[in-house]
């Protein structure tokens, strides 16, 4: 019976505790804000939507690599040792001509983990993080500069250089077979490349 | 009132005095307290839960099999982050520890404070998850936003610190994705000097509100032998009377060096081993989490945030079992190797996998709103579930 | 016990079933046993005052390639506070296992799961079925040589 | 009023229906207004703000954006449902519950049916929801609808007794079931309130409040709909104007109850300053505000507990506030019979 009545009093009370904390509540300011009017200040390391700053990508097909859900695809085409495809900003030289350059931003899974080795630094997450769309392909970003008719270009050179430097290297071995059997390799347009 | 309730059998007559019908309930794969897509088929004589079969797997996204098809050990890390991604940090923390034991890797102490600093935030995150959604189980909403609210402010110091606010790709094998920002040390500490306060109140709103014991002690008791065939683990372990953490028992990282408490379910509004005591574990966990937090916070040493790599990451072959404590339980990795720079296999224990394993034994018997109690005490996340 | 001296009463108990021990391995001792004779291995394990393997603490299974299918069971003692790994290797045409779920209940899941993803069945077991996929899905995919179904109930699977 | 209007229009059936339909001019707006506060009060608990946009200042329109939503929903029926059920089930717990403010006597001058049983009536008429509720969760053809029309039916059922006796202890003092009379018998400002005229009926009217709240289904007694077990209870299935309308009649629900405790336990439409602010403008004011009071309690505790379970709900029915409702009873009597 003790119990009995201990147990009524129990839920009279605590109950009234609980009420005295909303009552608190109801008259402390509210922490959250009014979202697209108010708007949160991101900190500098906030990683959100990619952005790849062409100027300075040489190709390297890093990004790519470290991707986890293969949402970066990258095409590159050689160049041909005739043509300057400039510097980036860190002084790397461009060797290749990236005429593809999509990442499926809605793949993405914003880990980062192809900022880390980017050599040149020119994949980076911004702090941009409304970018939704009503098609999804619009979520597909082609961050490549080049039009398709200069990667066709590109490519013809590329094609009519190795065409020309095979012929040279017929011409050295056949010249080489017919002087001397010691035959000398090629001279590779990118040595460095490995795409 | 309780006892004979939750134990139909014990209740004289009972299935003889009247003719009933079993019903077949189907709880879930849409419900709003099977905390995701999980179903539970539900046998039920009127109120009364007769069997309960769980049907796991609408979340399977192939976690093992994509992991033996990723370039390097690196990249597993943001799917581990997927698994239970309320406890984001966690997940991370345990596969590094257990890579880095595969690749017999020292990392800096820094590291070591670091991880340890993040891995306890993620459990206090997880642990106001839990208990904030239970309370919503049980019927009170405020709480629930309550916790809320002061888990934003954790994930600050997270975005803060790595850009996240919840999947982090923080935790990197040897290290770490950034040292932390120069007024780390002031949040984490203004932080813990809040939540404390904030504890108590959430205890006078719920803990000790009588109808929310009335609704949880004595419901879904788990005892301690069957806690343990089952290899439950975590605060359903410890809620079951078990002094058992792996953060002191099988010590990993620098858990070692800091002081804390295990708390254990005393029973202490009803049976050992009850919902209430492993929903108070939560509670008394958050506590200590708060200790440690301080503790390594004033520990922490300066230096670099990354151990000296080879360029690519490729054990040697052979395996290793690596545990860690989790705030759901023992997350496990088994990660196997051919001496290749992918995985050969990664098998993930997941805690809340086995601790479900555990729901249809302890519900038996309980009525329909007490089913729901129990799922939530036991506090699942079903992407871990699932993988 | 060391791992040595759980290695040798294990050998000394099972004789010709314990097919090989690695106790340099990382962390624990491995122990291979006979799969045939595996339920007896965990029961010993379980119930021996000297060993006391109380909780199961994972079960995984293994595609090792080259047409063996393995279980690996890593065990635990609350009372002695040591572990070890004990495997079993069955071939991939008949991948029979006596299950160990009535030894250590958790096992019922796990050993679902095995059977689900990587095609091991389990002898005795009260309850096998899927465990993730649908009941109606071809195929173990944790196996290495799994090939996705083309589709399922319609559905084309491959993304 | 009413023979203000007789006399006006010369027609007692039209005087009728008009009368009839005053309380709805009341209990519509009230309702969008009730739901709105609800949300704030929820949202200020909760260290959030609530609504914020529609209409403009606090989002005060926001059910009214909601309820014309609802309008235009599709009337979906499930294929399984028991069609004539299923559309009728909304309209008899909208019945039930309306049909309870016949009696209320909103002011001194506005009472619909000034019948001398009115308590009573009241009683016996708000028992018409219950099988309205039953009517939803059974043609609904769902399990979970079958649990929450089961659950609710038990719990009003249950909760009638303490309500009745509480209700008894307050008849026993005015000696009337008519609720203008038990009224007027409160007149004088705030000490004449019967909760304070006799130390027994402050435990009733807690009893009362208590087996209200559960009589209308909210927290903690919320267990018919509960949405953490039975998603939706009897309305999980419906959607669109149906739900709205089981909707408003929750909440006309909630503010019958509330002024019927306003009405015996604090004096309803009288001023509790005496002759000073009475009337009948006055009267009105009083009266709403006071019903508005206990709704704002009933909001309190909603956002403040959590839901207790169904054997608990019948435990704290008839094994602490029917007995406590017969102690109270007795107590009151002896009250009447040695003081007066």
């Amino acid at each position: 019976m003790g119990r009995y009545f201990r147990d009524v009093w129990e839920g009279i009370v605590t109950v009234l505790i609980g009420m005295k904390v909303t009552w608190r509540h109801l008259f402390t300011p509210a922490v959250t804000i009014q979202y697209p009017d108010v708007k949160l200040k991101l900190p500098e390391r906030a990683r959100n939507r990619l952005y790849v700053n062409m100027d300075d990508c040489i190709g390297c097909d890093q990004c790519a690599m470290a991707c986890p859900v293969d949402c970066i695809t990258i095409e590159t085409i050689k160049s041909t040792p005739d043509v300057d495809l400039g510097l980036t900003s860190v002084g790397t030289k461009k060797r290749l001509y990236v005429p593809v350059f999509d990442i499926d931003i809605a793949k993405c899974c914003y880990c980062a983990l192809c900022v880390y080795p980017c050599p040149t630094e020119c994949i980076k997450m911004t702090d941009v993080y409304e970018f939704s769309e009503y098609n999804r392909e619009n979520l597909i970003y082609n961050f490549a500069t080049m039009t398709a008719a200069e990667a066709e270009q590109a490519k013809a050179r590329l094609a009519a250089y190795d065409k020309e430097q095979a012929a040279k290297k017929a011409a050295a071995a056949a010249a080489a077979a017919a002087v001397k059997p010691a035959p000398t390799p090629a001279p590779s347009p990118n040595p460095d490349s490995k795409t | 009132m309780q006892e004979t309730m939750t134990s139909p059998a014990g209740v004289p007559g009972f299935g003889r005095a009247l003719k009933t019908e079993e019903m077949v309930l189907n709880m879930g794969p849409q419900h709003p307290s099977t905390h995701g897509v999980l179903r539970l088929e539900v046998v039920v004589d009127g109120e009364i839960v007769v069997d309960v079969v769980p049907h796991i797997g609408y979340l399977h996204r192939c976690f093992e099999k994509h992991c033996e098809h990723m370039t390097n050990y690196q990249q597993v890390i943001p799917y581990a982050d997927r698994m239970d991604y309320v406890a984001a940090m966690s997940n991370e923390l345990g596969y590094v520890v257990a890579a880095e034991r595969m690749l017999k890797i020292k990392v800096p102490e820094r590291v070591e404070y670091i991880r340890v600093i993040m891995a306890e935030f993620s459990r206090i995150v997880s642990h106001l998850i839990a208990i904030g959604t239970y309370g919503m189980d049980i019927g009170a909403f405020t709480p629930f936003l309550y916790c809320m609210r002061d888990r934003e402010r954790v994930l600050d110091i997270f975005e803060q610190t790595c850009g996240a606010r919840l999947l982090y790709n923080y935790m990197w094998i040897g290290g770490l994705s950034h040292d932390v920002s120069p007024d780390f040390a002031d949040k984490v500490k203004s932080f813990c000097k809040y939540f404390r306060p904030t504890i108590k109140e959430l205890n006078d709103l719920l803990s000790y509100n009588k109808i929310f014991i009335r609704r949880t002690a004595n419901v879904g008791v788990l005892p301690r032998e069957v806690a343990l065939n089952y290899a439950v683990s975590g605060p359903v372990l410890r809620g079951s009377g078990v002094k058992w953490d792996l953060r002191k028992n099988d010590s990993y990282s620098v858990y070692d060096k800091l002081d804390f408490e295990i708390p254990i379910g005393a029973g202490k509004k009803g049976t050992v081993g009850d919902c209430w005591d492993r929903y108070m574990v939560r509670i008394h966990e958050m506590e200590q989490s708060v200790n440690i937090i301080e503790q390594a916070v004033d520990k922490l040493p300066t230096g670099d945030v990354q151990a000296a790599l080879p360029k690519r990451i490729r054990p040697d072959a052979g395996e290793t079992y690596a545990r860690t404590e989790t705030p759901k339980g023992e997350l496990g990795y088994y990660i196997v190797s051919d001496g290749s720079a992918t995985p050969f296999r990664i098998k993930v224990k997941s805690p809340c996998f086995v601790n479900l394993s555990a729901l249809p034994a302890i519900s038996r018997g309980a009525m329909i709103a007490d089913l729901v109690a129990i799922l939530g005490s036991i506090d699942i996340v079903l992407g871990e579930v699932d993988r | 016990m060391t791992p040595q001296e759980l290695c040798d009463t294990l050998k000394t108990t099972f004789g010709d079933s314990i097919l090989e021990i690695k106790t340099d391995a990382m962390p624990d001792p491995i122990v291979k046993v006979a799969a045939e004779r595996m339920k007896d291995v965990a029961l010993f394990l379980r119930d021996d005052e000297r060993t006391l393997f109380d909780v199961l603490m994972c079960l995984s299974g293994m595609d090792y390639t080259g047409g063996k299918l393995g279980v690996v069971y890593h065990l635990h003692s609350m009372k002695w506070n040591h572990k070890i790994v004990i495997k079993v290797e069955v071939p991939a045409e008949n991948p029979h296992v006596p299950s160990v779920e009535s030894v250590w209940k958790t096992a019922n899941w796990h050993e679902r799961e095995a059977y689900d993803m990587i095609g091991v069945i389990f002898n005795g077991h009260p309850d096998l079925r899927r465990m993730l996929l649908p009941e109606d899905w071809v195929g173990h995919p944790l196996r290495k040589d799994y090939q996705v179904q083309e589709f399922y109930n319609g559905m084309k699977v491959p993304y | 009023m009413k023979e203000f209007l007789v006399s006006l229009l010369q027609n007692e059936i039209l005087v009728y229906s008009i009368m009839a339909l005053v309380p709805l001019v009341w209990v519509i707006p009230f309702a969008l207004f009730a739901v709105w506060w609800e949300r704030k009060i929820s949202a200020h608990m909760q260290d959030r703000l609530g609504p914020m946009r529609t209409g403009g200042w606090h989002g005060w329109s926001q059910t009214i954006a909601d309820i014309l939503k609802l309008i235009q929903k599709e009337d979906i029926i499930p294929t399984a449902a028991d069609k004539k059920l299923f559309m009728l089930a909304p309209y008899v717990v909208f019945t039930g519950s309306y049909a309870a403010y016949a009696a209320i006597p909103f002011s001194a001058a506005y009472v619909g049916s000034e019948i001398n049983i009115g308590l009573f009536y009241i009683i016996a008429i708000s028992s018409l929801v219950v099988i309205g509720l039953l009517m939803a969760g059974w043609a609904s053809n769902n399990k979970w609808s079958l649990f929450g029309a089961m659950r609710s039916a038990a719990q009003v059922i249950s909760y009638e007794i303490p309500v009745a006796l509480a209700l008894l202890a307050v008849v026993m003092v005015a000696g009337t079931f008519d609720l203008h009379q038990i009224n007027q018998a409160q007149e004088g400002g705030i000490l004449h309130w019967y909760i304070f005229r006799n130390p027994f009926l402050l435990p009733a009217f807690v009893i009362y409040f208590v087996a209200s709240l559960a009589e209308t289904n909210r927290t903690p007694f919320d267990i018919p709909e509960a949405e953490s077990e039975l998603v939706g209870g009897y309305h999980t299935e419906y959607g669109g104007m149906r739900f709205a309308i089981l909707f408003l009649s929750e909440y006309a629900n909630m503010f019958a109850v509330s002024s019927i405790a306003a009405t015996l336990f604090f004096g309803g439409w009288t001023s509790p300053f005496g002759e000073a602010l009475s009337g009948p403008w006055w009267g009105l004011f009083w009266f709403l505000g006071k019903g508005m009071a206990f709704i704002f309690v009933q909001m309190w505790l909603r956002w403040t507990l959590p839901r207790l379970r169904v054997d608990q709900l019948m435990y704290v029915g008839w094994k602490v506030l029917i007995p406590f409702a017969f102690v109270v009873v007795l107590g009151v009597g002896f009250w009447v019979m040695v003081i007066g």
